[in-house]
């Protein structure tokens, strides 16, 4: 049983087909990276899980409930939560207000602050828990906001580019962070760029390439891909 | 007690849309203040002004109102342009059993022991400029009039006294207030072919009528109880585009008798840059005399005492415009109704004047304050319940 | 009347209804479109082009100039006011809805204290036709040229000059603009200043048609509001064709059933439009083009 | 036991990162102004305390946007029709049902619940379509001008309701006042005690429940949504279901306005809801600091405050210095005038206390 | 010795009350690239946008070709011949990809010949998407149009702000390579914030650490082949 589905989910703007035909399933307790060309649809399909944008055709499933209709914050509540390409967060609102909006869904008032502390304590904010979020560093606002989407406690974590902008220690960091998450049950969907890191987490990996599945396996098959090389990793990483 | 000065409170709209008809009301006021202070004040006691300036705007006159009458414990109140001022501060004046003077000309029907109106009403006005004009340019008629109480309730007395004389309505449109686009109306207007046009329009915005009118050249005479006397309308668009307005008014500032040119001297030596002397410049001034006169002979400023001098019934002045006279059931005034003119250059002639034109309607139709006070504006299709 | 008069009456109304809608709105259209301010005292800038234009009639200047000089003047008036008053505000858009509010009741009272309750019109030029019994304004159908002329020449200069560039880049990112050598105050205070200075053009253009008083303004204000927000947020794509449907809307309502009709109308098929296209017209248009 | 604990929680949302004013002396200040508002009576002839009671009146309505507006992040242009329908619905109500046996108190409860039932459709039709930015605000500015030109027209008597004329523009009156019964004869309550007290115990209970509804998760979900209701909406929260019981929330208070200016001074008109009283209470809230119940509350009524006196005392000139100090006040204090005053006292404390 | 055609001393900056920078000292040569790593929140951003002109500096002086320039606005600045490419890119997202190219030309105030077709050459997704506005390429697409719009303007320094964030692989080494080409063509200054150590090591010449609004070390062309120096650089 997979606990995400896609069937031939096809998604255009105008004449650029940005989805084609996209069959895609996502194992329970996997670790799977998402990667491929700028452009090559990556942070679209986050978004048609999403219900961010409505599929052509096609059908999505998420624990084998089709959630093709379903409106952006019944997926949610579903157990999808997602950490997006540009950092969403509320900018206004101090550092730990973003935190106890996310976190007031599933703990009770009593407890609260103390998650709040724990979570910001986690996240390496808590000398700033005061700041206004917009005035965080972009770094601070990446953290920030996976914060908030693990705050709710996902079965499916969608994170699209989590550790662009930050230092290789804190990216390795996040992904030690996502291999505990990984551990209690969650399910981790990436999507990244930074090779080291999808080869510090990914127990399986798919290159997405104008809007098709490309190639689908372990970090090191697709490395050793020369077309995957062609595309996309250039001589450095091949 | 007594010596203390008698307060006047005045509320008249000095900025915001009615000032351009309402700043020569108050100046008016003054005017006959400093003239009744100069000749010893009322019974000996000096006339004193409490000025608010309420904006156009309705909330400004309930506070304004009760301010007045509470903390300025005014002796009597001159207030209001537009109905809608007068109904919002009504309740007020009533709650405190003040005494309201409204100096204007309006639609008719307040039966109201706390109100003396000074304004000409419908009866007084289109009784006499609607056969005048049927009998001179034809039968066929069309109206257009402001879309509210005002222009609704106008058409109302157009239509009844119209049908009278043997008239025929070919038409009526009602315009919204703020509404400065009359194309489509004029179109209608030549569409309906009528020997003349009755304009019932309000507001600066509804006075472009004219002279987009007269651009599309519709050249139709026009009837009016309410332009000319009080917007000037003449005097602000450029000829001919009032050409053949006929306006029954009490009062404009070309009437030439010796009473007019004497208070036009008088007004103009204390307020030069005036643009314009209007029929409620003149009945605001002509109320200052009438309240003087009931504070005279009631030799109180009590409003129960002032009531008992109203039902005498012989209350009169000269005001500028004729003689003035407060009908004791609806405690409103009788008028000399002037047929104003206007010209292709713009000027004023006056063809013709009725005197002593009561406002009979109320009176008849059942309104009688020294009887009861129901403090109620009534219409023609919504009279006194007696009469119903 | 027969079929062709009947035709023409309706566009000749129809005409009219766009012109007015058109005019009223271009100079709003610039200042939100462009600069995502709401301007409350558009009104004023139009009271400013009539005044000034009648003035310099009066003074002997011929019609076209005199309405060209409102439109100048209102333009000054209008960069001025944003240097005052409206820069230090471009990061709190909402604030600026209460500023210009301000600066309306300033205006207003302002020419009511210093030039009196009205000013004498100019008297509209250029007479009449008549056409089928019925007899038009000839000004009327040059308004209609001159909203279309208008509407070509925005078109030009947004989409043919350098300026129409670099103010789009300076509203949507000023940050950036500047950083790419952009001198985002002076485009600030142009743009504003041309916004300003076509809602002089209507004041202008209607001064000979209109009763002068300092609160004319207010009776552009309504129709101007409602074409910018159906238009949405692209001038040429949104405020042209928002002007268009509106002008069937209203011309038709009002020729049926009276100017009321014609009112409620317009501010109901505004709250329609509203409800099929959030984000207004340009919004859908540019959604599809993308 | 549960639920005393229970209610001491819900009290403890009294303060919270949504309200300024946290510390004993923020209460101490409170109960001092509450204090002196309650003794004010006997300092003051009737006239003021009329006066202040029509004062009152608006700041429900003040609140209502501060709540849609400076927390919710919906610019409603349109509180005005809520405030108009629920004046005119107290008017036909009373009308014909009377003043006695405390009808009219019932007639206020109906008023504020047929505007708050308008605003909910409304509301639904508005936060369902997506509508939101300016769109929010014209289509609600629409709806109160729809409104209004249509009052406006009603002036025939085929436009009544049982006994009640709506009258047209020049408005309705003769409603009773609000009224009170009572064993040894019924309170009317005219502008003055009671009205007073009875307002400024409805001032009170109103500002508290505020507070506590935004310093609630609720409150949280609506600042989120203002700061980014896309995020909000990934965070799992309906948004619409959010903005819709804020604007239902606050139109009601704007109806509760209606309601007791109607009974203040027994007139409503179609004025109160065209422009210019519409773009009137987003003065108000922004002038006081929209983002915050208290300097809206203390920011409103100070600007009614003053611009009455500018009229009592400005002549012609008023209406411009009233221009003036709204451009100064934008100008000068970003987070409202609230805000401005206490930021420069301030300063001017911090330099006394460095020399 | 010639002037550093960029040069800060002491430079104090920050956010309204808030300092950042702590005295700033940082000197770039003509034709050089430098890099400036540091971890997360340390004051790299701030520094760049004080060096444009975006924040005022507090203290201390911004200096170009030896002129200080702390009295001049960004678009001042901009048209001594700087590029600024922010971080989190910034492109102008309702205008086409082809009009955010044009806005670059600002830089130098003038249309420069072949400046388009070169950079379509180097970013080919712009020239395919000329007419897509911008706001909807992806994340890597819009770095890309970030990086080609300075480069419109032909500008003789650009500082670029994480250009390699979100930009996949083998595209990050062509942007490497641009730059170290235009660098040995015509000498085109570059400093750059980064935290990706292929990237750095593939165009820096010289490298500035920063920590806590502080430059705390500086490392030279030979120190940046050490992968594990770099690392305890940009490690908490
Ligand atoms: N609203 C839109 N209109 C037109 N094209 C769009 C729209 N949204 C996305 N696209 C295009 O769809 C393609 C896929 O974009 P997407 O953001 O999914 O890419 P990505 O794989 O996430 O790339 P990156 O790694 O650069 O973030 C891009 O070519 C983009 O330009
Ligand atoms: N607009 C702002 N107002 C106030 N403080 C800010 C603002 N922007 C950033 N800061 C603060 O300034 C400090 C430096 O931020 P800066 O963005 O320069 O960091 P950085 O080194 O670029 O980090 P990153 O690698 O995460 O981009 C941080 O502590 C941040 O919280
Ligand atoms: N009384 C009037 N003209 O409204
Ligand atoms: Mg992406
Ligand atoms: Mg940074």
């Amino acid at each position: 049983m997979a606990i995400l589905e896609t069937r031939k989910l096809n998604k255009h703007f105008g004449g650029l087909h940005v989805t084609g035909n996209v069959d895609f399933a996502l194992q329970p307790g996997e670790m799977h990276c998402l990667i491929g060309p700028n452009g090559a649809g990556k942070s679209t399909f986050f978004r048609l899980i999403l219900g961010e944008h409505r599929p052509d055709s096609g059908q999505i499933l998420f624990a084998d409930q089709d959630i093709t209709r379903a409106k952006p914050f019944q997926r949610i509540r579903k157990g999808i939560s997602v950490k997006f390409q540009v950092p969403g967060i509320f900018k206004a609102l101090s550092t730990r207000q973003n935190l106890v909006i996310a976190l007031q869904h599933h703990v009770p008032p009593r407890d609260l602050a103390r998650d709040v502390d724990r979570l910001l304590e986690f996240l390496n904010l808590s000398g700033d828990h005061a700041q206004l979020a917009g005035n965080l560093s972009h770094g601070q606002k990446q953290w920030l906001e996976i914060g908030m989407a693990i705050a709710l406690k996902p079965r499916l974590l969608l994170l699209d580019e989590p550790t662009a902008g930050m230092t290789p220690d804190e990216t390795h960091a996040t992904g030690e962070m996502l291999h505990r998450l990984n551990a209690d049950g969650m399910t981790v969907l990436a999507v990244e760029h930074d090779m080291a890191f999808v080869r510090q987490i990914a127990h399986r990996v798919t290159v997405l390439h104008l809007g098709k599945v490309f190639a689908q396996g372990s970090i090191d098959d697709i490395t050793a891909d020369p077309r995957v090389a062609r595309i996309y990793l250039g001589e450095a990483d091949a | 007690q007594d010596a203390g000065p008698i307060r006047l409170g005045v509320l008249e709209d000095q900025s915001g849309d009615f000032a351009l008809a309402t700043i020569g009301k108050v100046h008016a006021i003054q005017l006959a203040a400093e003239e009744i202070n100069a000749a010893g004040g009322i019974g000996g006691r000096p006339l004193e002004l409490v000025e608010y300036d309420t904006q156009s705007d309705n909330t400004r006159y309930q506070e304004f109102m009760r301010r007045v009458l509470q903390r300025d414990k005014v002796d009597a109140v001159f207030a209001g342009f537009s109905s809608a001022s007068r109904e919002a501060y009504r309740p007020i004046v009533n709650q405190f059993d003040g005494l309201a003077f409204y100096n204007n000309q309006y639609e008719g029907g307040v039966c109201d022991a706390n109100m003396i109106v000074t304004g000409a009403v419908p009866e007084q006005q289109f009784s006499t400029l609607l056969p005048y004009m049927i009998k001179t340019y034809g039968p066929n008629v069309y109206t257009i009039a402001a879309d509210y109480n005002f222009g609704q309730i106008s058409a109302e007395w157009v239509r009844n006294i119209v049908a009278e004389n043997g008239g025929t309505m070919v038409g009526e449109e009602f315009i919204p207030l703020g509404v400065s686009q009359f194309s489509q109306t004029i179109q209608n207007i030549q569409g309906a072919k009528p020997d003349f046009v009755v304009t019932l329009l309000v507001g600066t915005a509804q006075s472009s009528y004219y002279e987009q009118a007269g651009a599309a050249n519709l050249n139709l005479p026009m009837a009016s109880s309410v332009n000319v006397g009080q917007g000037y309308e003449h005097k602000r668009f450029t000829p001919p585009s009032l050409k053949d307005m006929y306006a029954t008014v009490n009062y404009v500032e070309e009437i030439d008798s010796p009473a007019s040119k004497e208070f036009v001297a008088k007004f103009r030596a204390k307020f030069p840059d005036e643009p314009y002397i209007n029929q409620e410049a003149s009945n605001s001034y002509a109320a200052v005399y009438l309240y003087k006169q009931l504070v005279e002979r009631a030799k109180s400023t009590d409003l129960a005492e002032i009531r008992k001098v109203i039902a005498q019934g012989d209350v009169c002045v000269d005001g500028p415009g004729g003689q003035m006279c407060i009908d004791p059931k609806s405690q409103h005034v009788s008028h000399t109704i002037h047929l104003a003119h206007v010209t292709a250059d713009h000027s004023v002639e006056f063809p013709t004047k009725w005197d002593a034109i009561q406002p009979y309607w109320l009176g008849e139709a059942g309104c009688d304050l020294t009887v009861s006070d129901p403090s109620e504006q009534y219409t023609p299709s919504n009279p006194p319940p007696s009469n119903g | 009347m027969d079929i062709f008069n009947l035709i023409f009456s309706f566009l000749y109304q129809f005409g009219d209804a766009f012109a007015f809608l058109v005019l009223s709105a271009c100079g709003l259209a610039v200042i939100f479109g462009m600069m995502g301010v709401i301007n409350l005292a558009h009104g004023e800038f139009i009271m400013c082009g009539a005044y000034v234009s009648t003035s310099a009639a009066h003074a002997g200047l011929p019609l076209p100039l005199a309405i060209v000089a409102g439109a100048v003047a209102a333009g000054i008036a209008g960069m001025i006011v944003e240097w005052v008053v409206i820069r230090p505000l471009y990061q709190r858009p909402l604030d600026t809805i209460v500023a210009t509010w301000g600066i309306s009741m300033i205006v207003t009272q302002g020419t009511l204290i210093v030039l009196g309750p009205s000013l004498q019109g100019v008297g509209t030029p250029f007479g009449s036709f008549t056409m089928g019994g019925y007899s038009y304004s000839v000004y009327r159908v040059i308004l209609m040229i001159a909203a279309v002329g208008t509407l070509a020449l925005l078109w030009l200069m947004f989409t043919r000059t350098r300026f129409g560039l670099l103010s789009r880049a300076t509203i949507q990112v000023p940050h950036v603009a500047e950083a790419m050598g952009v001198n985002t105050n002076l485009i600030y205070s142009l743009t504003f200043g041309l916004g300003a200075g076509l809602a002089g053009l209507a004041g202008g253009l209607y001064a000979p048609t209109m009763t002068l008083v300092p609160t004319m303004g207010a009776s552009f204000m309504v129709e101007a509001f409602v074409t910018v927000v159906v238009g949405g947020a692209d001038i040429f794509l949104g405020t042209a064709p928002a002007a268009a449907v509106l002008a069937v809307i209203k011309a038709a309502l009002t020729g049926w059933q009276g100017q009321l009709a014609g009112q409620i109308g317009l501010l109901i098929a505004v709250i329609i439009v509203i409800r099929i296209l959030p984000r207004g017209i340009s919004g859908k248009i540019l959604k599809e083009r993308a | 036991m549960a639920d005393q604990s229970r209610l001491r929680a819900a009290l403890r949302l009294i303060e919270g990162p949504q309200t300024i004013g946290r510390r004993p002396k923020f209460w101490a200040g409170v109960a001092l102004v509450l204090a002196c508002a309650c003794a004010y009576p006997m300092f003051a002839d009737s006239y003021d305390v009329g006066n202040n009671v029509y004062f009152f009146n608006w700041l429900f309505m003040a609140m209502g946007l501060s709540l849609i507006w400076g927390y919710g992040g919906s610019l409603s242009f349109g509180q005005t029709a809520f405030f108009g329908v629920a004046g005119y619905s107290y008017g036909v109500l009373t009308i014909n049902l009377g003043d006695a046996y405390g009808l009219t108190l019932l007639s206020l409860v109906l008023a504020v619940g047929i505007s708050a039932a308008l605003a909910a459709v409304l509301g639904y039709f508005m936060f369902f379509g997506r509508i939101n930015g300016v769109f929010l605000g014209i289509v609600s500015l629409s709806v109160t001008l729809v409104l209004e030109r249509f009052m406006a027209q009603t002036a025939g008597p085929q436009w009544a309701i049982g006994s009640a004329r709506l009258n047209g523009f020049n408005g309705m009156g003769g409603m009773p006042s609000l009224t009170i019964p009572w064993p040894g004869g019924d309170i009317a309550l005219f502008p003055d005690l009671p009205l007073y007290y009875l307002t400024l115990a409805l001032l009170l209970i109103v500002y508290l429940a505020l507070r506590m509804l935004v310093n609630s998760r609720f409150g949280n979900v609506l600042v989120a949504i203002r700061e980014n209701p896309e995020r909000a909406e990934m965070l799992g929260y309906d948004i619409r279901k959010f903005q819709l019981v804020a604007f239902v929330i606050g139109s009601a208070l704007a109806g509760l306005s209606g309601v007791l200016y109607t009974s203040w001074g027994n007139y409503i008109t179609p004025a109160s809801m065209g422009m210019t009283a519409a773009a009137l209470p987003i003065v108000w809230v922004a002038v006081g600091g929209r983002g915050d119940l208290t300097t809206t509350l203390v920011g409103t009524l100070a600007v009614l405050i003053v611009f009455q006196m500018l009229t009592i005392h400005g002549s012609q000139y008023a209406l411009v210095v009233m221009g003036v100090l709204l451009v100064l006040t934008v100008l000068a204090a970003p987070r409202g005038i609230v805000m401005g005053i206490v930021d420069a006292l301030g300063r001017l404390l911090r330099r006394k206390e460095a020399r | 010795m010639p002037e550093p055609l960029l040069q800060t001393v002491a430079l104090h900056g920050g956010y309204g009350g808030k300092p950042v920078l702590q005295g700033v000292d940082i000197a770039v040569n003509e034709g050089e690239i430098v890099a400036i790593i540091g971890r997360n929140g340390v004051g790299k951003s701030t520094l760049m946008k004080t060096l444009i002109g975006l924040l005022p500096s507090q203290s201390g002086s911004v200096r170009v070709r030896g002129q200080p320039v702390d009295g001049l606005s960004a678009h001042r600045r901009a048209r001594l011949g700087i590029g600024y490419v922010p971080q989190g890119r910034d492109v102008f997202p309702r205008m086409t990809v082809l009009e955010n190219l044009l806005v670059g030309q600002s830089i130098s105030g003038r249309t420069l010949e072949g400046k388009l077709a070169e950079v379509h050459h180097h970013f080919p997704i712009l020239r395919e998407r000329a007419g897509q506005r911008a706001g909807t390429l992806s994340g890597g697409q819009q770095q890309q149009l970030a990086i080609g719009r300075v480069l419109m303007g032909g500008p003789s320094l650009v500082l670029l702000d994480e250009p390699s964030e979100g930009i996949q692989p083998n595209i990050v080494q062509s942007i490497a390579r641009i730059m170290v080409d235009l660098n040995a063509k015509s000498g085109l200054g570059v400093v750059f914030v980064e935290q990706n150590i292929d990237m750095i090591r593939a165009m820096a010449q010289r490298c500035y650490v920063m920590d806590k609004g502080r430059i705390t070390a500086a490392l030279t062309r030979a120190d940046l082949d050490d992968q594990d120096r770099i690392r305890s650089y940009l490690s908490v």
